[in-house]
């Protein structure tokens, strides 16, 4: 694996560059996994991502570079200690070359972007016209001279293999959950920004037609609102929102829960408390999201590691909230939605979503009572002689208001029984995974994943535990592997190890080896090698 | 399809209203206008959809055998607006709170107003919280004396449907609970406008602010007046300042109607 | 123990009656439990108290009655097969000498009451005397007369012991928590009103003086920002709220994490989801409380049983509050908040509340790192030469934003020392109580300690223990007495058992025998004793 | 007590704001103000507290070196209100967005004008939702197409001023970034005005609503207006609809300007 880092200020084009770079790569038969490291402003400061690419797939980010793309001095000075031997700085200074292009040309500041790109494909011995096809369709015929002059200014140090074009594509977390819920058969999406929630949004907005639209609203509480609202209605709704933005939303899932309507929202979670670290990446909201809402209801909180996951899972979510009538969080995080991962095929969802949704009569009862907690739902605006209601109170088969001792124990008891249905059919999904086969096992949740990947193959002896549903929580399965494991480590990206203490509650299994990581920053696969022996 | 009956608008569940409460007129007119309204063939039946906040005037949920949304304190109008924008064939009737609308879910009626969502915001104006017993809202006059101002509220009324009208609203109307009739009719304009329709209902509470008599005595019927006129409308509105004041001139009636696009127009939704 | 159920319709003044007649009772010699069950409505319906008294204290209701006093047809006709063998009905059609007494003495028709207050004394044996010095007292000189009426009218059925005066006071949870927090040097209290937390918010708004105010905002995200910012001006401070009302604080108790602000919240708890069963009670947001708002930061959660607790808990609360920098959770329920106690003595906190403010000059670092995680803490409006910045945003100590990974690291580590400290410090205090000392332990939270404690008395070879502090949590003496039991049993008033959760994920003990009540009713002593027997 | 200089307000934070952004000249000024009125004593340096949402206006917290609550987004207000409840003593200046007061937070602004709470807040509005990359708010003109409106916003622009003026705030003023001398002496006023004072600084933002020119070009300072009049204020504010109309006039100025209770006065609170 080699590692490229591209640093500069924001409104650069790092961003820009580095998905050039892992497109060319891709040409040339290269995985990639590209890391965005940005912070909360919008011109200026330090951005940077780093590319690791290979032969083998690759669903992490080093932290140390086999080439530094250095658009100012402040990247070169910061990430220059962490240079691999043989590793090399591509400072912008040592180029006065690209701002003589710019003048020459003509061209706009920001075109000193495709310069170095053409530098760097150079520098790790690309050919040449794979760069420039990329640069072509990605920025148009007239970035392709500076470009070529770029590459032609540098000198070849690495010899990279310019195989075989992969057949796969590039794609974001985000970009990915927003496929997926469109795939999933989205009507509504119902909005308010919040990084880094906000590329779903953006996604979604983007691929608007006469079925599917997504609106903004004032502030999160009429989003969710907004959402419950359209999926009573019929329609297949979602909202995505960030740490804060859910814990705004509480009281709403709540309302989902005994209203028994569809709520579907994506959890993009970022490093808190409160504002926190707004554009880092943290997975500190696990027991929020398993909490959220007053009083107990049945809840489905799915965790995607990679984006096929995320393409999976949130179908799954879907199907899930529209068949059992009740909240479905998506737990992503800055990492997985913001990063870039070369990708074959997606994950075929176990279940095809559907709105499970009834042609009614008269006698239609939107809380019946039956064996499996489940009630069949129809939608108003059907049928004159339908009513339906829904309602935030507790009440009879019928939706009408009670106070009854009785219905209230018969009403819990129904929707426990929904949760009982709900967790057998989990159970036949896959809500865990297990890779490797060491006995001492590895455990996480959510997008860790890449980087425990990564680094299991330096793990010997160790297999890896995913959990993909905290909720219902696959007790059964996680026990079983637990207690025969010779070691057990948690690896999280917070500060308190929210899993290992679900892990506890639900299996009594104490885990007391825990790596875990709270600068705001995503494991790379050797931290968690290191984190794993020592812990 | 034979007629529409009030009867068949009703359910069997227990009134939990106090005796005499004003609500009572207003489920009788809401029945009778949407009685009325099926009959005219202006809407079907099973498109309406009522939506209701916490509080006392929500306990019409249970009363009305019509689609519904029971949702929480604070919360109508934003399920009305999803609803909407989910499916603009929905006709979607929200009963409110003063307390509801303007205090916990104010940014929702600002909002619902701006964006001239098609649907019919009925505000239960009782100038109090009656449901948690008798706290000052944003309408409560100066003065009252509840139980979270013992020494009286200090602060001046809000006016709803200057509100309303600022924030967009192109069908604004108040009218008097206990004047069936014309709620009747208010409530029937209300819903055959296209877009975001304000009715205040003046509805006394008469366990924590009876002001029935002072508002039949000052109330008057407007007439004649410019529904299109946003100027006139607003002044009219805002003629009473909802003190008890002796002198008070209560409008009651149509302010405003006028005819923009509506926010699934905007939107595109179909 | 001797139980009276008096019901009516709301309106009918049932709670009054009730409180006259504790009063009464205590005049005599007898402890008492005054139970209120009350639907949401404002007139009609059916609202009915229970009345338990004994010569020994008694902390709980029974649901059968020896005396069922029924204001109208519907109290006897739904409670009347709980009548205890020898109990009596009295019934208002019985008495028609009440409505000729209404109008011969030209009272308002709610002076029934008084008129079945008289009644009721004469058949519980009560001194004349006693009985009209209370009505007298609460309900003024005009009401004497028809209750004097009401008890010649009666017959004597029970002899009670017309003893000794107790010295002691009949108080509510709701008051006695509102007294807690103003004798902790309340200064402000903000709110929106929420049932079952309104009493608080109307006792203090009753207490208001030059120092203390209470102000009502437009809703619970106003109100609980305005807690934040008056406690980090320098006033002490709080709210209270119910479920829903607390659901929608969760993004503002996270600030109060971060910006390290003291913040006091009682929450006090109703049936839920959602609207639920809004003036019933249940204890099944422990684990919202736990886990409210996003990103991990310190927290105090105590749950006072009782009302002596509450006034100890509560001042402990804002002491833990103001010395910690940070959220503190006040769980009580409707059950706990609006039953009423005879009470002898308040128990004294372990702390008194202060409210840690400094005298701080120029080089004043709102965020100062210490060993023991607590920064000392200056107030705005002081002195021209102190800056005071609080934040949302991580930080230096110096209150500027950062987003460095290692200035990220060092505050986590800084605030989770705190928590240790405070864990600590906690253990000092009295974080359990054990009553009994069977070797078989039931476990519980909160307001089901008065049920419990009544049960206790039948419930040979059990002891209690009671979980005063659910955040910081005394895992190890919980896991001591957990472990050395016989049997464990886990009671709550929830469907899930989430204290039951709790002891799992901080001991490892799944405690698997539970007696879970959620009809949205309090368990009575007996539906404890049967519950743990068969458990 | 030797004079406050602008100095002594800066801090040592590098700034990341774009290069040229508007917000600097808006700090500018708010160092100048708050030196002035520190030296005249209008008011004590102890006593200015600085609230913020979240967005670019808010980065404001580090570069400014006096007492300050850096909130959430939409939370300012309500610091600034709890602000004032706990002591009157304190003056918070609330910078806030146009994303943060009008939507997320819209409750809290028409209530903190309602209670004339005496505070100043200042609307960063510079039409669009900078820091989370260009995305419509409320007064952002319709067609503008941003990443969650990418074939144009649908919604006309709601006014904050007229708004400000119906929920009863008791200041309010226009100004414009670009202008630090008469945003200073407007601030100023501001902050010494006893009551709710708006000031709308008009911040075009350089990346993402880059309307400097535009304002520019249709700026006018209004004077000699009548600032005890409620209708002519309302009539100024309105004047402008918050497009890119070609014919806009946008007014600058104090446009209204009473003395009224203020919330802690109407509370008792010394
Ligand atoms: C989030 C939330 N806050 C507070 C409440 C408590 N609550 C229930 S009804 C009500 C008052 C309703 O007043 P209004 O809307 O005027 O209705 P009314 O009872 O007067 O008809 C309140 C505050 C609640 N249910 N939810
Ligand atoms: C509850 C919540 N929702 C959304 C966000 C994301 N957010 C951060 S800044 C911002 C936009 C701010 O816009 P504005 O207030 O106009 O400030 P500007 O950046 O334009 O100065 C948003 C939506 C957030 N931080 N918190
Ligand atoms: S409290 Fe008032 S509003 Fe509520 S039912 Fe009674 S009279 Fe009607
Ligand atoms: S994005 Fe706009 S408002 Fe934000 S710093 Fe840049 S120019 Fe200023
Ligand atoms: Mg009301
Ligand atoms: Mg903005």
């Amino acid at each position: 694996m080699k590692s490229i880092l591209i640093g500069g200020q924001a409104g650069q084009g790092v961003e820009k560059a580095s998905e050039i770079v892992t497109e060319a790569l891709r040409r040339i038969g290269y995985y990639s996994f590209n890391y965005r490291d940005y912070q909360s402003l919008i011109r200026g400061g330090h951005n940077f991502n780093v590319i690791s690419f290979s032969k083998e797939k690759v669903f992490s980010n080093e932290w140390e570079y086999d080439v530094i793309l250095a658009l100012n001095d402040e990247t070169a000075e910061k990430h220059k200690s962490h240079l691999k031997s043989g590793g090399i700085v591509i400072l912008y200074k040592d180029y006065p070359q690209a701002d003589e292009a710019i003048k020459e040309l003509n061209l706009p500041p920001i075109s000193k972007n495709s310069f170095f790109v053409g530098v760097l494909a150079k520098t790790i011995g690309m050919k040449k016209e794979v760069i420039l096809s990329v640069v072509k369709e990605s920025l148009g015929e007239k970035q392709l001279e500076i470009a070529s002059r770029g590459y032609d200014a540098a000198e070849t140090v690495f010899s990279i293999d310019n195989g075989k074009e992969l057949n796969a594509f590039i794609i974001s977390g985000s970009q990915t959950l927003g496929k997926a819920a469109i795939d999933a058969g989205l009507e509504r999406f119902i909005g308010y920004p919040m990084t880094p929630a906000t590329p779903v949004f953006h996604y979604i907005a983007a691929h608007q037609n006469e079925k599917l639209k997504a609106v903004q609203m004032e502030n999160e509480i009429a989003v969710v609102h907004g959402v419950i609202a359209a999926s009573y209605a019929g329609k297949m709704a979602m909202a995505a929102t960030s740490s804060g933005g859910l814990a705004l939303m509480g009281e709403a899932c709540s309302l989902a829960g005994i209203s028994e309507t569809p709520l579907v929202i994506n959890l993009a979670q970022r490093t808190g408390p409160a504002t926190g670290l707004p554009t880092y990446t943290a997975q500190a909201d696990l027991k929020m999201a398993l909490n959220i809402g007053h009083g107990e209801f049945p809840r489905i909180v799915v965790a995607p590691g990679l984006p096929d996951e995320i393409y999976e899972l949130t179908q799954e979510a879907f199907y899930l909230a529209y068949k059992y009538r009740t909240l479905a969080i998506i737990l992503t995080d800055k990492h997985v939605a913001e990063s870039q991962f070369t990708i074959e095929e997606f994950v075929k969802p176990k279940r095809k979503p559907e709105k499970f949704i009834i042609k009614a009569d008269k006698n239609y009862a939107h809380y019946k009572i039956t064996e499996d907690g489940l009630s069949p739902r129809a939608i108003p605006g059907e049928d004159d002689n339908v009513v339906v209601k829904a309602t935030s109170y507790e009440h009879d088969e019928y939706s009408n208001t009670t106070e009854d001792p009785e219905m209230t124990v018969k009403m819990n008891d129904k929707r426990m029984r929904k949760m009982k249905t709900l967790e057998k059919e989990v159970m036949q999904l896959e809500p865990v995974k297990m890779y490797g086969n060491g006995s001492k096992v590895i455990v996480g949740w959510g997008s860790t994943k890449g980087a425990i990947l990564d680094a299991l193959r330096e793990l010997d002896g160790y297999s890896y535990l995913q959990i993909r549903y905290l909720s219902p929580f696959p007790s059964k399965v996680v026990k079983e592997v637990l207690e025969k494991a010779d070691e057990i480590v948690d690896v999280e990206n917070n500060v308190t190890g929210q899993l290992a203490d679900i892990i506890a509650e639900k299996t009594g299994i104490i885990v007391k080896k825990k790596v875990l990581k709270y600068d705001a920053r995503p494991f790379s696969a050797k931290e968690i090698v290191e984190g794993v022996k020592h812990a | 399809m034979p007629e529409l009956t009030v009867n068949e608008l009703s359910t069997k569940e227990p009134i939990t209203w106090c005796p005499g409460c004003t609500n009572f007129a207003i489920l009788t007119a809401t029945k009778q206008a949407i009685a009325e309204l099926v009959n005219e063939k202006a809407v079907e039946r099973k498109n309406i959809v009522q939506v209701t906040g916490i509080g006392c005037h929500a306990k019409i949920f249970d009363y009305l055998n019509i689609n519904g949304f029971y949702s929480l304190h604070g919360r109508a109008i934003p399920i009305g607006v999803g609803l909407r924008i989910a499916n603009p064939k929905l006709k979607p009737i929200v009963f409110a709170g003063d307390g509801d609308a303007l205090a916990e879910g104010v940014s929702h009626y600002i909002y619902a107003c701006r964006h001239n969502t098609d649907m019919t915001m009925v505000i239960h104006d009782n100038q109090v919280f009656a449901l948690t017993t008798g706290q000052a809202t944003p309408t409560t006059e100066r003065g009252f004396k509840g139980k979270t101002t013992p020494q009286g509220n200090y602060e001046n009324p809000i006016n709803p449907l200057t509100l309303a009208l600022s924030s967009g609203a192109t069908f604004v109307a108040r009218t008097y609970a206990l004047d069936i009739q014309k709620t009747k009719e208010i409530l029937k304009e209300a819903v055959k406008h296209e877009g975001a329709s304000v009715v205040e209902v003046m509805q006394p509470c008469l366990t924590f602010h009876d002001t029935r008599d002072f508002i039949k005595q000052h109330l008057y019927w407007v007439e004649g007046n410019n529904k299109q006129s946003f100027e006139e409308a607003y002044k009219i509105a805002a003629e009473w300042d909802y003190s008890l004041d002796p002198k008070s001139k209560i409008a009651m009636g149509i302010f405003y109607q006028v005819k923009k696009p509506t926010f699934a127009e905007k939107l595109g939704i179909k």
